[in-house]
């Protein structure tokens, strides 16, 4: 069963590092701010569970457990509000997303 | 960050800054320090800075040209202590005569003494207890100055209530609704978990302090001033000073030195607790209420200004 | 061992969000990479406290959540407020 | 050589935080140059502290080297102090800025000349 | 409670200053503040007494002994300095309730009262401590306060003047944490006895005179010593008047203790000398400084910058007393420590005094004066002939051991510098009393200054005089600080 459970950890581990490494590649080359913020937001949100999953996995029973539970209840929570605030606002400030044609009606 | 002319990205720059030096400290072990460094270097430092930059402009004037002068005192300053720096015990060396003398005495004794696992509060509260008498008297009078300067003299409550501008951030408004509570909470588990892990009065004020901010934030300056009246700050930033002081004078009055906690109850170590646990309340309460304090002060400044123009 | 490199990956990505705040064309950008840096920092400290077999620097890194968070807040705010008030071109940056 | 890298670091960022506060005339660019010049020190009292191999100073059955809490002590009162200085003088460039209508250095002293 | 006095000494106003903070009404909390000096004035008698019977005064804070936790070391230097501190303290607290209503709006008069003892208590917590690191945090404490208080005056300037002389002063503060940085790092304890002992042994002399170099920078600029005094005439001149009496008879002199205490007894004289000839260093500046700054003072018109910057040029000559480097230098230094603290003390609290009547400080404001305030020009009189040095003042005192010392070491022009420094000082002192007494009173009739000023205002000025004659105390004090930091440095 141990083995299973570090087999399983360093599995949700590397993959959790693969995403973040493919969404932090991605706000480098995204030409327009909002699809970088989509890949800014798949790191935030994915792969911040899935390593603090394999974190969990690692650390067995106790209270560094809850604490992780708590980092992650805390993460999911501020995570996509913070990205809402942040498109809200750059739509507020005049920014348009690439090859939006609507805007003129709806301006 | 020294070409940047758009003090707004200086700013966010400072505050990754303040990130990366917190990050820094956890590398050196040093868990407590980065929790006050982020809290305050990542946390209120760009804070106070946003909401000056509210009124003072994100832009510099003009680019300044380099000047010469500076520059040449700075490559000398900098020759002269590199030479001095590297006649430095070598980083990390176990023997160095830094580490010897009396910092073995805290980490041999202070369990013993003080009982209680995490030595960096036993040497805050207990073996140098006046330097944190020193530090919350700084900060009591930080938040005097600015009240001073900012609200002249006696701070009232505004009458008037302003409708806050982030009126239209439902999601936001629900969002804080919901984390308010548990970092007040969180809080109050730093501030009296000082002596086992990292954390004690300063963070826990600190975090209490961001709660209370968030809260001003989202809702608007005058129902967080209904909340947290600013009369009743002034009395709270009085009262952390006077009780940090109080259970000094409590212990010459039981016999003792003054902050010598072993006196206040029968058997020493236990008194160390008592000691350390008023203390770190103390500590808690003032800087909770300066940061609020000046949080309001600024803020009001900036608001009132603006209702002068408009 | 793989902690290790997942610490590893994480300061790559950090890197990279500083040098987005760097290349930013919009301001909006730099926020998103002062985001970005900020919950990469709460998993570096997870992680490097679990090298360190440390697990109570783990209210560190809650911390970190809870400032990175609250900055974002800030800074929506000010544009908020100070745009409408300063009339700056948002987005041209200097 | 190889391990004063630390204090090489401390020594490049003392510098450039004092430029910053000489070179440049934006009052709230100083307070930046000044917040990097502390943040310096209070690196370079962290590194003297940290003894290679130690943990830090929470005690834990297991470990038996810690690195030397005392620093890091003195630093917490540091950090307290620098926040506080630098509430103070924020608080300051708001009066200025209210009462000279602008924050850079060579307008206020035009200003201070004038009157 | 008698053993704990020591600590009573720097608790008292602190935490008397929370409280103030709590009394909403001024005048409550004046009379508080007034309580608290007074008390506080009591206990350095006392600790001045106790250390002239039974030696240095050591007291282990929080029951931990000397390198582990802080201590408090009252010494002969220490108790010295403290009852200057706290004379000046008792005289401005009584008068400051009539000044400030002239001058501050009414709701700024407690928190200025909460900011006067918090710096008071600073500068007691430095002198008293013997622990490095705490010298820093009371010196942040009192250098915030002073800050706060500086941008308290009512003229626009006062706020960039606060703004520059935080800026200086902050740098200076985290210099000095530097300098202590090193040491510490070398001797692995803060306590400034057991770093004096283990400091010579050391090899790493390169590292001990970077430290000492970061530490003399940073005091250098609390000192305002001449490169660095930029900040002090502004400052001091913005300041509600009432703060400028307190600041410059006591802020500077502070600053000047931690130097002599570092540099005689931590760091050791002739150890510091063989590195760097600091004592020719300082006699240069000292010179330059008393030059400089009094030609500067005689061309301006705003009679409060005109003692700010006889303030930098008596500073000078403090700083060429510990320069000599011999026995006689240092007490000519100290002895104008103490009595430049009383010459300053009265002229600033006469000029608050005019400030409160006519409402301003300009020149102009003083034409006419001699008549129509008799009691507060006399004072300033008596303030200004103890300042150039008249025999039978105390500025004389020290002038003359000054001169002694100088003779000693056989540096003639230094000698010479003395008295032309005195005889600029006659010319810009002339230049006020003959505004004072000799033009007729143009502007509206003004009434004499309110007694709760003039009381201060005479008690400093017999104090000049009374120490100008009957020396026991000063030239004793100041006699026994030498011989012990002489003594204990072999």
């Amino acid at each position: 069963m141990p083995e299973l459970i570090t087999l399983l950890s360093s599995l949700c581990l590397l993959l959790g590092a693969f995403l973040i490494f493919s969404g932090g590649l991605g706000v480098l080359r995204f030409p327009d701010f909002f699809t970088r913020m989509h890949a800014a937001g798949v790191t935030e949100t994915m792969a911040v569970t899935l390593i603090v999953l394999g974190l969990m996995l690692h650390s067995g029973w106790g209270l560094p457990l809850f604490k992780l539970l708590l980092i992650l209840l805390f993460v999911m929570i501020t995570g996509p509000t913070a990205s809402h605030a942040l498109a809200k606002s750059a739509l507020h400030g005049g920014l348009r997303p690439l090859g939006d044609d609507s805007n003129n009606e709806r301006h | 960050m020294v070409r940047a002319r758009d003090l707004f990205a200086t700013v966010m720059l400072s505050g990754i800054y303040g990130l990366l030096s917190a990050s820094f400290f956890i590398l050196m072990d040093a868990a407590d320090v980065a929790f006050t460094e982020a809290a305050v270097g990542a946390g209120i430092f760009p804070l106070l800075m946003l909401t000056v930059l509210t009124s003072v402009g994100r832009y510099e004037a003009e680019r300044r040209r380099v000047r010469y002068l500076p520059l040449f005192v700075m490559v000398v300053l900098a020759g002269a202590l590199f030479a001095a720096v590297l006649q430095m015990p070598p980083f990390g060396a176990v023997d160095a005569p830094s580490h010897g003398h009396v910092a073995q005495r805290y980490i041999q004794d202070s369990p013993a003494e003080i009982g209680i696992p995490n030595m960096v509060t036993s040497v805050l509260a207990s073996y140098r207890g006046f330097d944190t008498l020193g530090e919350v008297v700084v900060i009591f009078t930080a938040a005097v100055g600015v009240v001073v300067i900012l609200l002249g003299g006696r701070p009232k409550t505004p009458q008037q209530s302003t409708q806050a501008l982030m009126a239209e951030h439902k999601v936001l408004r629900v969002v804080g609704k919901m984390l308010i509570p548990l970092i007040l909470l969180f809080g109050l588990y730093v501030q009296f978990h000082g002596e086992y892990g990292p954390g004690g009065g300063f963070q826990a004020g600190v975090i209490f302090a961001v709660g209370i901010i968030l809260y001003a934030m989202l809702f608007g300056l005058s129902n967080a001033q209904r909340v947290v009246p600013l009369g009743v700050l002034r009395w709270l930033v009085a009262l952390g000073v006077l009780i940090y002081g109080s259970v000094g004078l409590a212990n010459l009055v039981v016999g003792g030195e003054y902050l010598n906690y072993s006196m206040l109850a029968s058997d020493p170590v236990t008194g160390q607790h008592i000691g350390i646990i008023l203390i770190e309340l103390g500590v808690g309460i003032t800087v909770a209420s300066a940061m609020v304090l000046i949080f309001f002060a600024f803020t009001r400044a900036t608001r009132s200004r603006d209702e002068l123009e408009e | 061992m793989i902690l290790t490199v997942v610490a590893l990956a994480l300061i790559v990505v950090m890197a990279m969000a500083i040098a987005r705040a760097f290349l930013g064309p919009t301001i909006y950008d730099r926020i998103l990479a002062v985001n970005l840096f900020g919950t990469k920092t709460v998993l570096l400290i997870a992680v490097v406290s679990y090298i360190a077999g440390r697990p109570d620097f783990l209210d560190v890194a809650l911390i970190y959540a809870l400032i990175n968070f609250i900055s974002v807040i800030a800074v929506l705010r000010f544009f908020e407020y100070g745009s409408s008030k300063v009339n700056d071109k948002v987005g041209k940056d200097a | 050589m190889a391990d004063y890298y630390n204090y090489l670091i401390v020594v490049l960022l003392m510098v450039m935080g004092l430029y910053i506060v000489m070179a440049q005339g934006n009052l709230v660019k100083k307070l930046i140059g000044l917040n990097i010049f502390q943040t310096s020190v209070f690196i370079f009292y962290i590194s003297t502290a940290k003894v290679s191999g130690g943990t830090a100073p929470i005690v834990i059955d297991g470990a038996e080297l810690y690195s030397n809490p005392l620093p890091q002590v003195l630093i917490l009162t540091a950090i307290v102090v620098g926040i506080a200085t630098m509430s103070l003088a924020l608080a300051l460039v708001l009066r200025i800025k209210r009462a000279y209508g602008s924050v850079e250095e060579d307008v206020i002293l035009e200003q201070d000349k004038s009157c | 409670m008698l053993s704990h006095l020591a600590v009573l000494q720097v608790v008292v106003p602190l935490l008397a200053a929370p409280t103030c903070l709590i009394l909403e009404r001024a005048r409550a909390a004046w009379l508080f503040a007034c309580l608290a000096c007074l008390l506080s004035l009591g206990i350095s008698i006392a600790l001045f007494m106790q250390v002239e019977a039974s030696g240095p005064i050591s007291y282990a804070l929080g029951g931990w002994e000397a390198p582990w936790g802080i201590e408090y070391r009252i010494d002969a230097l220490s108790s010295f300095v403290l009852l200057l501190i706290n004379l000046v303290a008792a005289a401005v607290i009584i008068g400051a309730n009539s000044s400030l209503t002239a001058e501050l709006p009414e709701p700024r008069h407690s928190p200025f009262y909460v900011l006067f003892l918090l710096c008071f208590a600073g500068l007691q917590g430095i002198v008293a401590t013997g622990d490095a690191f705490n010298v820093f945090v009371f010196l942040e404490i009192s250098s915030l306060a002073t800050y706060a208080l500086v941008a308290l005056g009512r003229d626009r300037r006062a706020l960039f003047a606060a703004y520059q002389y935080l800026i200086v002063g902050t740098i200076g503060a985290t210099f000095y944490l530097i300098g202590i940085g090193f040491l510490y790092s070398l001797t692995g304890t803060l306590n400034m006895a057991d770093m004096a002992q283990l400091l010579p042994g050391l090899e790493e002399q390169r590292l001990v005179a970077a430290a000492f170099a970061f530490v003399v920078i940073g005091i250098a600029m609390k000192l305002a010593l001449f490169p660095l005094h930029g900040w002090l005439p502004d400052a001091y001149s913005q300041a509600p008047s009432m703060a400028t009496a307190f600041l410059a008879a006591s802020a500077t002199k502070v600053a000047l203790y931690l130097f002599i205490r570092m540099y005689f007894e931590v760091l050791g004289q002739d150890a510091v000398n063989a590195l760097f000839p600091v004592g020719k260093l300082f006699l240069l500046l000292g010179a330059i400084a008393v030059i400089l700054a009094s030609l500067a003072a005689i061309r301006q018109n705003n009679v409060k910058r005109v003692f700010a910057l006889s303030s930098v040029g008596q500073i000078g000559y403090l700083v060429i007393g510990v320069g000599l480097g011999n026995a006689l230098g240092l007490q000519a230094a100290l002895l104008h420590l103490f009595n430049h603290g009383l010459i300053k003390a009265a002229l600033f609290i006469a000029v608050a005094a005019v400030v409160c009547r006519v409402g301003g400080s300009r020149l102009e404001d003083f034409r006419g004066l001699g008549r129509a305030m008799p009691w507060t020009m006399g004072g300033m009189v008596i303030g200004a002939l103890s300042l150039i040095g008249v025999p039978l003042t105390a500025g004389f005192v020290s002038k003359w051991y000054l001169v002694l010392a100088a003779m000693e070491s056989g540096l003639w022009p230094l000698v010479a510098l003395v008295l032309i420094g005195s005889f600029i000082a006659l010319f810009y002192v002339w230049r006020i009393v003959e505004v004072a007494y000799f033009q007729p009173r143009d502007g509206a009739a003004v009434s004499e200054a309110p007694l709760m000023l003039l009381l201060p205002l005479w008690a400093m000025a017999l104090a000049n005089l009374y120490f100008g004659i009957d020396t026991s105390l000063t030239v004793g004090g100041s006699e026994q600080a030498v011989n012990f930091l002489m003594g204990s440095r072999p």
